[in-house]
């Protein structure tokens, strides 16, 4: 583990296919049993589509990373653009939270509690390390939720500390193709692939 | 006006718990109302949770819960060591985490009785006002986005987008830096003509985009209204609550650390401390403290601009700087003016790697607290404009 | 004025109250006996010749575990392990408690610092939060953190912590606790450090390494 | 009108009752579909709108051009959403808050005369009927507040129903000097008063200057009425966290959202209607090029773009203070115009 694999030498981020949305198999499947009813499955995809293009986010901002949310909401980034931008400040009108920010012990029931008055189909985006896993308050933070998973469902992790408004979009954008349906895949490079090998997952 | 206390009878039927009988009129029985504001609100700046007590629109008593982003920081600084901390400190004011960098490592010089280079001293203050610019930017957004001016938020995130950027070039982080360290900075000023570029960006700062500020929202008729003669701090008090930066100074009380309290390089620069005047109504309210910040934005423009046209050759870390650095014993108590008043480093060193103990003393923290006394007999309308004034930022109060 | 000269004007009052005064210092400290602090800060506070009309800080200390002779071996703090699981230890803390109170003149400009030591066991010390008001929720804060009982406070209550949260995390024997009221406090990491701490090395004496990350 | 009529009773041969009542279903469901498409509209504009003020672009991908089908993605969503209703809350007057709101702002829908003889109820009391039909809103506000048993939600409904309340009145003394001037309530003759060209609207400064005023009167208050722009008292998001419909979720909330657009729009046609003309272009000529219902529109939907423009630009005012500038500014303003407007009228002879 002392030697880390390095890029190659002749590696060029721009030619490498680095996002390929290909359909899941077991989903084609499901899929293609959908078809023959196809007028439930129009209804499905419309509504999808519904849902997809216009998240609310609730207005639920905790620390850093609702500053970046913020600026993701602002003119240069501008989530508008995919219908996300209305932002509700009760969250019985919203669809989306975005947890960005450390979850405190003292927070995190409330954070349960507004997940729980949010209405079904609902999502959740874990944003920034602090709520994938306690980010850099994990050794003596005895006040910090060791991730936002331990107390709501989490549909996409989106990390950085913080995340730069891009990879909220990104991020959204992965919500975007869950409620679709569809499964993004990412292909990273060999290099990368190889070094993550050397990581033991949490089981 | 807030004088003129409406009695309101709510019948019990709406009731919860916690309803407090309480007779104002004699033979009407009527209560207060409890109310909870927060810790999800969106005139909470974050997660401030404010219990009120109110009569109809009017605040009998506001009690201040915090500790929803308590992120034991202080508990972390006595495990880490002192260059590991600075991260920390970019995650208390994440609005101006520059500034934080400079108070925290201006502490562990002053322990460590480290010299710091001319270079980079210069540096750190241009990256600190243009920290400061940036969460000033954030506070005249959001107190406008409390008045219910939604427009003024999206054009302050716009000129702030352009700080963000001339400061991920020079540290390589987009919002929170790490770029300050013990005896210097982290990375020197890029050769890829930075420093014109924030030249370029001072002199649009000041001479564009602050008048469309004030046209659009400082002189704007309605939002005098709704914040002149609001919230009114008076320097006694101001003094008596500790309160410190843009809301002493709106008190009109004339004094701020870099140039009382000198630190870094300040005193060699020209500039002026910006005081309220009580233009617009009593002396102290929500709009003195509102234009102070915007006239810092103008100061800090000329002090980046002094510092950056002065820049002078040499090194930008101390040359003894090691990976590990270590205080010898003793404790020493430093402040700086942060952008949201002072903040305060006492760190106790036993000489080890790491700090003793390292209380920080956060200017929000202080500057809340005002909101006990103040924010009685207000509307509750003011109350959300006398939080937004005092520009909080939860990630300091709670540490 | 000197700081000197502010120690001679405080123990011309003080009497046998002024414990001592810490010259040689970086920041020279006046030791005050804990059941005099309150006139002490009155004192400092209305004296035209001294005029401290500001509380710039108020820090409750835990000296348990301190190496006096400035070596940096400090008994080490309890965290969470690699695991995620909260470290257990059956030390129990023996030094005293302090609080440090960090005083500014606006007027005359100068600054002056008081501190008291209390014995772990009975922390209590008399409040300063009626000559100053900011001094209230920096003691609350100390309470909670520390469990420094300040006596004749109005509202000592938990201030960053909830009201059921048990014991005072910046005493050095704390133990992180595994769970609070049902929210899960301890975690599993997402992933083992692929950077792992090199032991041994000059600068890190393996006892008390910090710890990365 | 004319032509639907006598298509029943002659083509279907229907007797006048059936012919009648017909002719009010046919009304009834294009008036309906003609306001929830208008409010669809009406979100999307207020989306881009917002953008173009704020230097952004608004919806860009749903539906692919500029995301002219956000506001339809907006609407289908929350039909799919989960119905809450809160258990503390008083269910039966939770329920029928968001209909009674739909109901109020779509029931003036039908007296206003959208082009010659085509107006869903023709009557002489039309101006009358729908200022007085549209005030059920208030009654609809403040049940949604009282029955959610939220406090956000009962400090929304007392500031909602003492400001709509309160600007009720400048809202109707402002459009009696043109009732005056037109001699009639019925809108269809007061549009048709106003024949002839830009200079012949009752906005003309020069023909009166108090009607000109009322106009302004009018408009402000049509703001309040709307709960919009600087006078949203009963959301104010920054403070009440979404005011009287805090609780409500899915489909009870779209109710109120469509309201709020049916509202936007309905006032902003009464201001055309009242003040500029109605159906007449700016010039006589234009008439024979530009449907009169076409004309009718554009005026309103400029309107609602002044009413987004204000709301984007300015901010707030407090609750106290948009009571003071109802009773103690806008009420005097306005019975000054009925009078003024009155002897302007009777000094150059122009009374009917």
């Amino acid at each position: 583990m002392s030697t880390h694999p390095t890029p190659p030498s002749d590696y060029d981020v721009s030619r490498e296919q680095m996002l390929d949305f290909k359909v899941d198999q077991q989903l084609l499947q499901v899929v293609d049993t959908d078809a023959k009813n196809f007028i439930l499955t129009t209804v499905d995809e419309v509504f999808n589509w519904a849902r997809l293009s216009s998240v609310w986010p609730v207005t639920f901002g905790l620390a850093c990373c609702a500053i970046e949310m913020m600026a993701t909401s602002a003119t240069r980034y501008d989530i508008d653009r995919f219908g996300a931008g209305a932002f509700r400040a009760t969250p019985r009108q919203a669809d989306l939270m975005i947890v960005s920010g450390t979850v405190t012990a003292k927070m995190a029931t409330r954070l349960k509690l507004i997940y729980d008055q949010m209405p079904e189909p609902k999502w959740v985006i874990a944003m920034g390390s602090c709520a994938i896993g306690g980010g850099p308050y994990f050794k003596y933070g005895y006040h910090v939720v060791k991730g936002v998973d331990f107390m709501v469902p989490v549909d996409v992790y989106v990390p950085g500390c913080p995340p730069r408004p891009e990879v909220l979009l990104d991020g959204l954008m992965r919500l975007q193709d869950k409620i679709r349906g569809r499964k993004g895949r990412f292909i990273a490079p060999k290099w990368v692939t190889d070094y993550a090998k050397l990581i033991p997952y949490r089981k | 006006m807030a004088s003129e206390s409406t009695r309101v009878n709510v019948p019990g039927a709406v009731s919860g718990n916690g309803w407090h009988d309480q007779d104002h009129v004699p033979g009407i029985k009527s209560e207060l109302l409890e109310l909870n504001m927060g810790p999800q609100h969106p005139a909470t700046h974050g997660v401030l949770r404010l219990l009120l007590q109110t009569d109809g629109e009017i605040v009998y008593k506001v009690t201040p819960v915090l500790g929803y982003l308590h992120r034991c920081a202080e508990k972390i600084a006595e495990g880490v060591n002192y260059k590991q901390w600075v991260v920390y400190t970019d995650r208390f004011d994440y609005l101006a985490p520059m500034c934080c960098n400079h108070a925290y490592v201006t502490a562990v010089e002053k322990l460590m009785g480290q010299e710091v280079p001319e270079r980079a001293e210069h540096i750190r203050v241009a990256v600190a006002e243009l920290s400061r610019i940036a969460s000033h930017l954030i506070a005249l957004a959001t107190f406008g986005l409390d008045m219910g001016a939604w427009t003024p938020l999206l054009y302050c995130f716009r000129e702030r987008e352009e700080i963000l950027n001339l400061l991920e070039r020079i540290s390589g982080g987009r919002m929170l830096y790490n770029y300050m360290i013990p005896g210097g900075v982290r990375y020197d000023v890029p050769n890829d003509n930075w420093v014109a570029d924030v030249l370029d960006f001072v002199d649009l700062m000041e001479h564009n985009k602050l008048p469309e500020y004030n046209t659009l929202l400082t002189y704007n008729k309605i939002f005098i209204e709704r914040t002149a003669d609001v919230g009114v701090i008076d320097a006694a008090t101001a003094l008596d609550y500790g309160c410190t930066g843009p809301v002493l100074r709106g008190s009109g009380v004339d004094f701020d650390c870099r140039r009382d309290d000198p630190y870094s390089v300040y005193h060699k620069f020209d500039w002026q401390v910006q005081v309220g005047r009580g233009e617009m109504g009593t002396l102290g309210d929500c709009w003195d403290r509102y234009i102070v910040r915007a006239r810092e934005i103008e100061q800090s423009c000329r002090l980046i601009r002094q510092a950056l046209q002065q820049l002078p050759e040499g090194s930008y870390q101390a040359l003894a700087l090691k990976a590990i650095v270590k205080a010898p014993a003793g404790a020493a108590y430093t402040r700086v003016e942060s952008a949201k008043g002072e903040l305060g480093h006492y760190i106790i060193s036993d000489g080890g790697q790491t700090a003793f103990r390292n209380k920080v003393r956060s200017p929000s923290f202080c500057n809340l607290q005002v909101v006990e006394k103040v924010g009685v007999g207000q509307m509750v309308s003011d109350l959300v404009a006398l939080v937004g004034s005092l520009d909080i930022v939860l990630g300091e109060i709670d540490r | 004025m000197e700081q000197n000269a502010i120690y001679e004007l405080l123990a011309g009052v003080l009497g046998d109250g002024a414990l001592g005064y810490n010259e040689h210092a970086l920041e020279p400290w006046a030791d005050v006996a804990p059941a005099r602090i309150a006139e002490a800060c009155r004192f400092l506070r209305d004296d035209p010749r001294l005029g401290f009309d500001q509380l710039m800080c108020l820090s409750g200390l835990d000296w348990d575990g301190f190496d006096e002779t400035g070596k940096g071996k400090s008994t080490a703090i309890l965290g969470y392990t690699d695991d995620g699981k909260p470290e257990t230890s059956d030390r129990v803390g023996t030094g005293e408690l302090g609080v440090a109170y960090h005083l500014y003149s606006h007027a005359l400009r100068h600054k002056f610092t008081l501190r008291v030591r209390v014995p772990r066991d009975a922390a209590t010390v008399p409040t300063v939060g009626g000559v100053w008001s900011t001094a209230q929720w920096h003691e609350r804060e100390a309470w909670d953190l520390l469990g420094i009982t300040f006596a004749g406070h109005p509202d000592l209550r938990r201030m960053l912590l909830d009201d059921e949260w048990v014991g005072h995390p910046l005493r050095k024997d704390y133990v992180m606790p595994d769970t609070w009221s049902g929210v899960p406090l301890q975690g599993q990491p997402y992933c083992a450090n692929p950077f792992p701490v090199e032991t041994g090395g000059p600068d890190q004496p393996a006892g008390d390494q910090p710890a990365e990350g | 009108m004319k032509l639907m009529y006598d298509f029943f009773t002659g083509q279907l041969g229907l007797d006048a009752t059936g012919a009648n009542i017909s002719v009010a279903s046919v009304m009834a469901v294009i008036m309906f579909t003609v306001m929830a498409l208008c409010a669809i509209v009406l979100t999307w504009m207020e989306r881009k709108v917002a953008g173009f003020m704020q230097s952004r672009y608004g919806p860009m991908y749903t539906g692919r051009f500029h995301g002219w089908a956000q506001a339809v993605a907006d609407m289908l969503k929350i039909l799919g959403k989960e119905d809450i209703i809160p258990a503390e809350s008083d269910k039966g007057l939770f329920k029928f808050a968001p209909i009674l709101v739909l109901l109020g702002s779509l029931l003036a829908w039908a007296a206003i005369p959208w082009a010659p003889d085509f107006v869903a109820a023709d009557f002489d009391l039309g101006l009358f009927y729908i200022f007085a039909v549209s005030s059920l809103v208030v009654i609809g506000i403040l049940m949604a507040g009282w029955a959610s048993n939220n406090k956000w939600a009962l400090y929304g409904a007392a500031r909602g129903a003492a400001q709509m309340i309160s600007y009720e009145i400048p809202l109707a003394l402002a459009a009696v000097p043109v009732v005056m001037r037109a001699g009639s309530l019925n809108p269809s003759d007061i549009v048709i008063a106003q024949q002839g060209g830009i200079w012949h609207w009752n906005i003309n400064p020069i023909t009166n200057p108090f009607l000109f005023i009322a106009f302004f009167m009018y408009f402000i208050a049509s703001i309040a009425e709307t709960n919009r722009g600087p006078f949203d008292m009963p959301e104010t998001e920054s403070e009440l966290v979404a005011g009287y419909h805090t609780e409500y979720t899915g489909m009870r909330f779209a109710f109120f959202f469509l309201a709020e657009y049916a509202n936007l729009f309905l006032v902003s046609m009464i201001a055309a209607m009242v003040f500029l003309g109605g159906w007449w272009a700016p010039i006589p000529v234009l008439d024979r090029f530009i449907p009169p219902a076409l004309s009718f529109i554009i005026k309103g939907m400029l309107l609602v773009f002044l009413n987004m423009w204000v709301r984007w630009t300015l901010p707030r005012v407090r609750v106290d203070q948009l009571m003071h500038l109802c009773w103690k500014v806008m009420i005097p303003v306005s019975l000054l115009c009925v009078v003024g407007a009155g002897v302007w009228m009777m000094a150059l002879g122009q009374l009917k």
